[in-house]
Formats: structure tokens, sequence, C-alpha cells
């Protein structure tokens, strides 16, 4: 097996794991995750078609996928920021609207009073 | 044999042999801190003395220059960030019952801290 | 010279892959950022081999990257904890996550 | 000293590549997203490495950069915000196994596809070679993305400009002379206080070689930039600065004076060379620079910018304590 080869079938397996990850993920953040190993995938296979482009001209590898490969990880990148700060917002939003009207916990009923001094730097019970 | 490689292949072994040990550290010992200590060995020895080992390699100036300031950064990165682990380790352990450190354990004990000052009042 | 570089560089990336260990297994995640932080050095040190032994000089430059930003995890990571340290002080017994936030509100709202 | 033979490199190839599948298959099924995003920090950095294997440093380095760096500062002050590191349960599908055996499915096509391609490989180097000198470029890769695929990087640099504009308007309305606060946490621990104050030089130095020695070896302005960005998301990490207002003119016209310069130059070509982005003989080179140097600004600029975040009013920042004391009191 030549590297290309290796790195080949890794990016492929990547690909394959994302794809799990970005269906079945855990969280919304797992599933950016998972889609970010998808792209790096990728990502790999076309390193490994570039390779074996620059060995057929005596090179290490062909300069035009290359080039494609760090235009694409630089997007991948800002669309990756985009998404945090799209979670981020609705996580907020989520805090903003949640319910009033939740259903209150019998249990942790005396935790009201110490709730609206939490912000406060006299609510006194060390740890 | 080239006495610049004698010193090169015994400085680059003594490299990687900190960098075995600081692997074996890592994954052996038995507490946070002992591991970190571990860690910072790899870091400071390990790159340390391979850097050295190849300084005989490099070119003049900007080889050996870039490896100058490699050693450097790595000395003051490995430092600086051993020193924020640390702290992260004690806050930790702050909060955190003895035994139970597993990830699960921690989400347990802090959902059972959770009720604690409402229940103290 | 180049043969015995190579090999010494291959046994420093395997011993370092071989930490991966404890990223898998935790049981911190303090630890699992020291595994991380000895794949960034272990890379460095096998770069800069790798780079000697076959005179390709740009590994220098990519050692010299992985060196800079390699410890920018464990300085988000220790930031990202920060956060939770006035909560801690205030008596909250806080952590950084929002479970305990999120359990608080609607418990508080309740009553 | 005897003399050792080269070994098989085969020896570094394999075992990385396990550790990327297995790495890559550990943070999609841990729980905890913290871990996970620590373990994917660690894969950026094991990635970078294996496109040294693949022949490709200038890849390498930006993969180095964002995937090691940049994604790592993101996702992680992501999970501190979103304190989402808890385990969400979430309800076994029966058709978990059938996807898993799809996804497996689709990953042994591709592995198919690449061990069947077409020998020998279809390749452009020798179309690089031929033209590299016209340009003045020692870097192949470089040539192709300022030169030979100009639109392409072009569109790339409008796109990055564009994304910091729709990050932007993420942030409340009210919130929109402030600045961002997404890097804005508790103390800064005096070690980055530290760390904060001495890297940033290095790192500057380091990027701008970046940029300057693109031309003719591995590196160019979306590594360089990316470091520079590194070292301004240091600096506000550990307070020593903070992100610039959204409203900043300058901060602003640093954004968008990379794809400016680019498309000015380019238009100049359609008189002075007679096709869009065409540079004519005797300028190739300065104007060259010239794209390049206000493309490291716009990189620089707009990464750091992505990952500060949208504009925040000081008091989001513990929003999440804010909200809960708000609806405690109307209770």
């Amino acid at each position: 097996m030549t590297e290309a080869q290796i790195y080949g079938i890794c990016g492929a397996g990547l690909v394959g794991i994302g794809l799990y990850g970005a269906i079945l993920g855990r969280s919304a953040l797992r599933r950016l995750l998972a889609f970010n190993l998808m792209g790096s995938g990728v990502f790999l296979v076309f390193g490994a078609i570039a390779r074996r482009g620059g060995i057929v001209d005596g090179t290490l590898s062909d300069p035009v996928p290359q080039a494609l490969v760090i235009t694409g990880l630089v997007v991948a990148f800002a669309a990756t920021a985009l998404a945090v700060a799209l979670l981020i917002r609705l996580a907020a939003v989520d805090r903003e609207e949640a319910p009033p009207s939740a259903e209150p916990g019998s249990a942790d009923a005396p935790s009201v009073a110490t709730t609206p001094s939490a912000g406060s730097p006299s609510a006194g019970t060390s740890p | 044999m080239d006495l610049a490689d004698g010193f090169t292949a015994i400085f680059v072994s003594l490299g990687a042999f900190f960098f075995f040990a600081g692997w074996v550290g890592l994954v052996r010992f038995p507490d946070s801190l002992s591991r970190l200590h571990a860690l910072s060995k790899a870091d400071n020895l390990g790159l340390g003395l391979v850097i050295i080992g190849l300084m005989p390699q490099a070119s003049w100036p900007f080889g050996m220059l870039k490896l100058v300031a490699l050693w450097l950064l790595g000395v003051l990165i490995g430092g600086a960030t051993a020193q924020m682990l640390a702290g992260a380790i004690h806050l930790d352990d702050g909060r955190e019952p003895p035994g139970g450190n597993g990830d699960f354990a921690r989400r347990t004990s802090e959902a059972g801290r959770n009720n604690e000052p409402g229940a103290a009042h | 010279m180049s043969g015995f570089l190579l090999v010494a560089g291959i046994v420093i990336l395997v011993t370092v892959l071989l930490g991966l260990v404890r990223i898998l297994r935790g049981p911190r995640d303090a630890e699992r950022l020291m595994a991380a932080q000895l794949l960034g050095t272990g890379g460095v040190a096998a770069l800069l081999l790798l780079g000697s032994a076959t005179d390709l000089t740009a590994a220098t430059d990519l050692a010299l990257v992985l060196a800079l930003l390699a410890a920018f995890a464990a300085v988000a990571f220790v930031a990202g904890l920060g956060m939770a340290v006035p909560d801690h002080r205030a008596g909250q017994g806080a952590s950084g996550s929002a479970s305990r936030a999120d359990g608080d509100s609607p418990a508080g709202a309740g009553g | 000293m005897p003399e050792i033979p080269l070994p098989d490199p085969r020896w570094a190839d394999l075992p990385l590549a396990f550790a990327v599948l297995g790495l890559a298959l550990w943070l999609t099924l841990t729980r905890g997203d913290r871990a996970a995003v620590i373990g994917f920090t660690g894969y950026g950095l094991l990635v970078a490495v294996a496109w040294v294997r693949l022949g490709s440093v200038d890849v390498a380095l930006t993969e180095a950069a964002l995937g090691g760096g940049l994604m790592g500062v993101l996702l992680l002050t992501a999970v501190a915000r979103l304190g989402s590191d808890i385990d969400q349960p979430r309800p076994s599908l029966p058709g978990d196994l059938l996807i898993g055996l799809l996804c497996l499915g689709v990953a042994a096509g591709l592995a198919a596809v690449v061990l069947g391609l077409p020998s020998p490989a279809p390749s452009l180097v020798a179309a690089v070679e031929d033209h590299q000198a016209a340009i003045e470029l020692g870097n192949p890769v470089a040539a192709v993305l300022i030169a030979f695929r100009a639109v392409d990087t072009l569109l790339e640099s409008v796109v990055l400009a564009l994304a910091v504009i729709v990050l932007w308007s993420f942030g409340a309305d009210r919130a929109w002379e402030a600045r961002p606060r997404a890097l804005d946490f508790g103390e800064p621990s005096p070690a980055l206080v530290l760390l904060a104050r001495l890297l940033p030089p290095v790192g500057l130095i380091v990027g701008v070689h970046l940029f300057w020695t693109g031309a003719d070896h591995p590196g160019g302005p979306f590594q360089g930039g990316a470091v520079l960005a590194a070292m301004a998301l240091l600096v506000w990490l550990a307070r020593l600065g903070r992100p610039p207002p959204v409203t900043d003119g300058f901060t602003r016209l640093g954004i968008v004076v990379g794809p400016l310069m680019f498309l000015l130059i380019g238009l100049a070509g359609v008189v002075l060379a007679g096709a869009f982005l065409g540079y004519p003989d005797a300028f190739t080179k300065p104007l060259i620079l010239l794209i390049e140097a206000a493309k490291t600004l716009s990189v620089a600029v707009a990464l750091a910018l992505l990952v500060a975040g949208p504009p925040a009013l000081s008091g989001a920042l513990s929003m999440r304590r804010t909200g809960s004391t708000e609806t405690g009191a109307k209770a």
C-alpha cells in the first residue's frame, strides 16, 4: 500500500464516521464536529488524489487540489464559526423563552429563595 | 563516524527516551498532577534534547535560529499551560468529593450539589 | 544519518500516538488535554526529525506553527473554566455547566 | 555508528491513519461535549502531520493553524458558553444499526473508489510548472491560488468577509454598538496573561514570515493570517485587549481590504493585461505581493472576529444567571 492509498482509505473511513455522527450525534455541537470530520475526510481523499498526481510527475503533490483544499479549509472554518454562533444564540433564545409555567419540582422548591440571590456576592453558603 | 553525527545520535536518542518516559508517566501515574509532571518532562526535556541533537544538522543561521526559537517557545508554552492545567485540576478538586472523578461521577455529584444551597436554607 | 533520524521520528510519533489512551480514558478533561498537548509536542519533534532527515526545510515552519498553536486548546479550555470561578466564589459551588443553572431556573420560576 | 537504512515510511503512516480513525470514532461516540472537543483539537494536529506525509506542507500549515489552533478556541469557548456538557439522553432509534451499516457502506464504497483510481493518475503538475515562471512564484500552490485559479481565491476571500457580516447580524439589535463578547470570561489566570504578553511578538514574526515565504516555499496569506488571528485571540482571552466594536471603521476596512484590493487589481487587469484578474507582465510580482499582503490582513481580521462572535451587551456575559434571576424575581 502506498501512503496515498493509506490516507485515502483513512479519508473514506472518516466520511463514514462523520456521516454517522452527523445523523446520530448526541448534541448539536457534536453533530457539528461530525460534519467537520466528514469534511476533513473528503479533503484527505482529495489529498490522496493530489499525491498520486504528484508521483506521476516526480513531485511531492499536485498543487491544484492542494490549493482547492486550502480554500475549502478556510470556508469550512467560517461555516463552523457561523454554526457555533447560531447554536449559542439558539441557547440564549431558549433560556429567554423558557416557559415560566414549567413543572415545579416540589423537591426543589426551597431553592426558590436562593435563586434570586444567586447574582449577588452575599449569597453566603460556601461550598 | 562524524563527531557531529555522534552528538546528534546521543541527544536525539535521549530526547526520544524522555518522550517514552513521559508517555509511561502519562498513562501509568495514579493521579492528575503526577501525570502533568510526566507531560512536562516530555515537553521540556524530550523536545529540548531533540532540538539540541538536531543543532549540528541545521543550516546556519536561519535553521539554527528557528530551532532555538522553537525550544524557547516550547519551554514558555509548556510551562504556562502546565500552570494553567494545574489550576484547572485544583478547581476541579475543590468542588469534587475524593474518589469520584469520573465524568459520570462528576455530573452526578454536581447534580447532587445543585440542591445543596436550597437544602441548607 | 537520515535513517537514524527517521527511525527516531517514527518512534516518537508512535509513542505520542499511544498517549491517545489518556484522551480516551480521561477521566478528567484536563488529562485529556494533557494527551493532546503531548501529541502537539511529539508532533513537533517528529516533524523536526522528518524535516532534517529528508531536507524538507518547510517542516521546521510547520513545527513552529504547531508549537505556537497547540497551546491554544489548553488556553481556551482553562479560560472557559474561568467562567465558573465567579459562581464558585459566590457560594454556588458552581461549575461551568449549564445543567446547574438550567436546573435552577424552572425551580425558581415554579415558586 | 553503523549507518541505519531508511525505514519503511509505512511504519509511520499506518499507526497515524489508525490513530486518526480511532480518535474520530471515539469523539463521535463519547459522552461529554468538552471531552469530544478536546479530542477534536488533537485530531487536527494529527491530520496536519498526515498532510505532511501526503507531501503537502501548505495544507498541513493551514490545517495546523485552523484545525488545531483556532477551531480549538472556537469550540472550547462555545462549550463553556453553551454549558452543554451534559449527557443528552437520546432515544435509541431502532434504525441506529441500519444507519451505522449504511454509513459503513458509504465508507466502503469510497474506499473502493480510492483503491480503484485510474493509473497513471491524472495530473496538472506539468501545466502548473509550464506557466509558473511567468508569474515569478516558486511555490506552485501559491501560483495556483493567486493566478491560475484566482477567481476561486477571490470569491473565497469574499465569502470570509460575508461570513463576518452574517455572524454580526446574529447579535441582538440593541447590542449593535457593542463589542463581541464570546471570549469574555472571568478573571484570566496569571499564566495566561504572561503567555499573552510574550507570545504575540513571536506569533507576529511567524505570521509575517509565513506570508512572506509563501511566494517560494510553503506558506501564504491564509496560513500567516490564521497565525496572526490566533495571537489576537490570545490577547483578547487574557483581557489585555478587547475585540473592536462592530461599528469601528478600521475593523470594517480591515475585513474588506483584501477582497477589494484583489478585485481592483483584477479589474485593472481587464485594461492592462486584457483579462479579468490578469497581471501586466512588468508588474506581476509587486501586484501579487500587494494582493497577498492585503489578503493576509483581511484573513487575520476576519478569522479573529469569527471566533470573537457577534456583538453582545455586557449583561449577556452572565445571561444564564441573570436570566434565571429574572424569572425568579417575577415568580
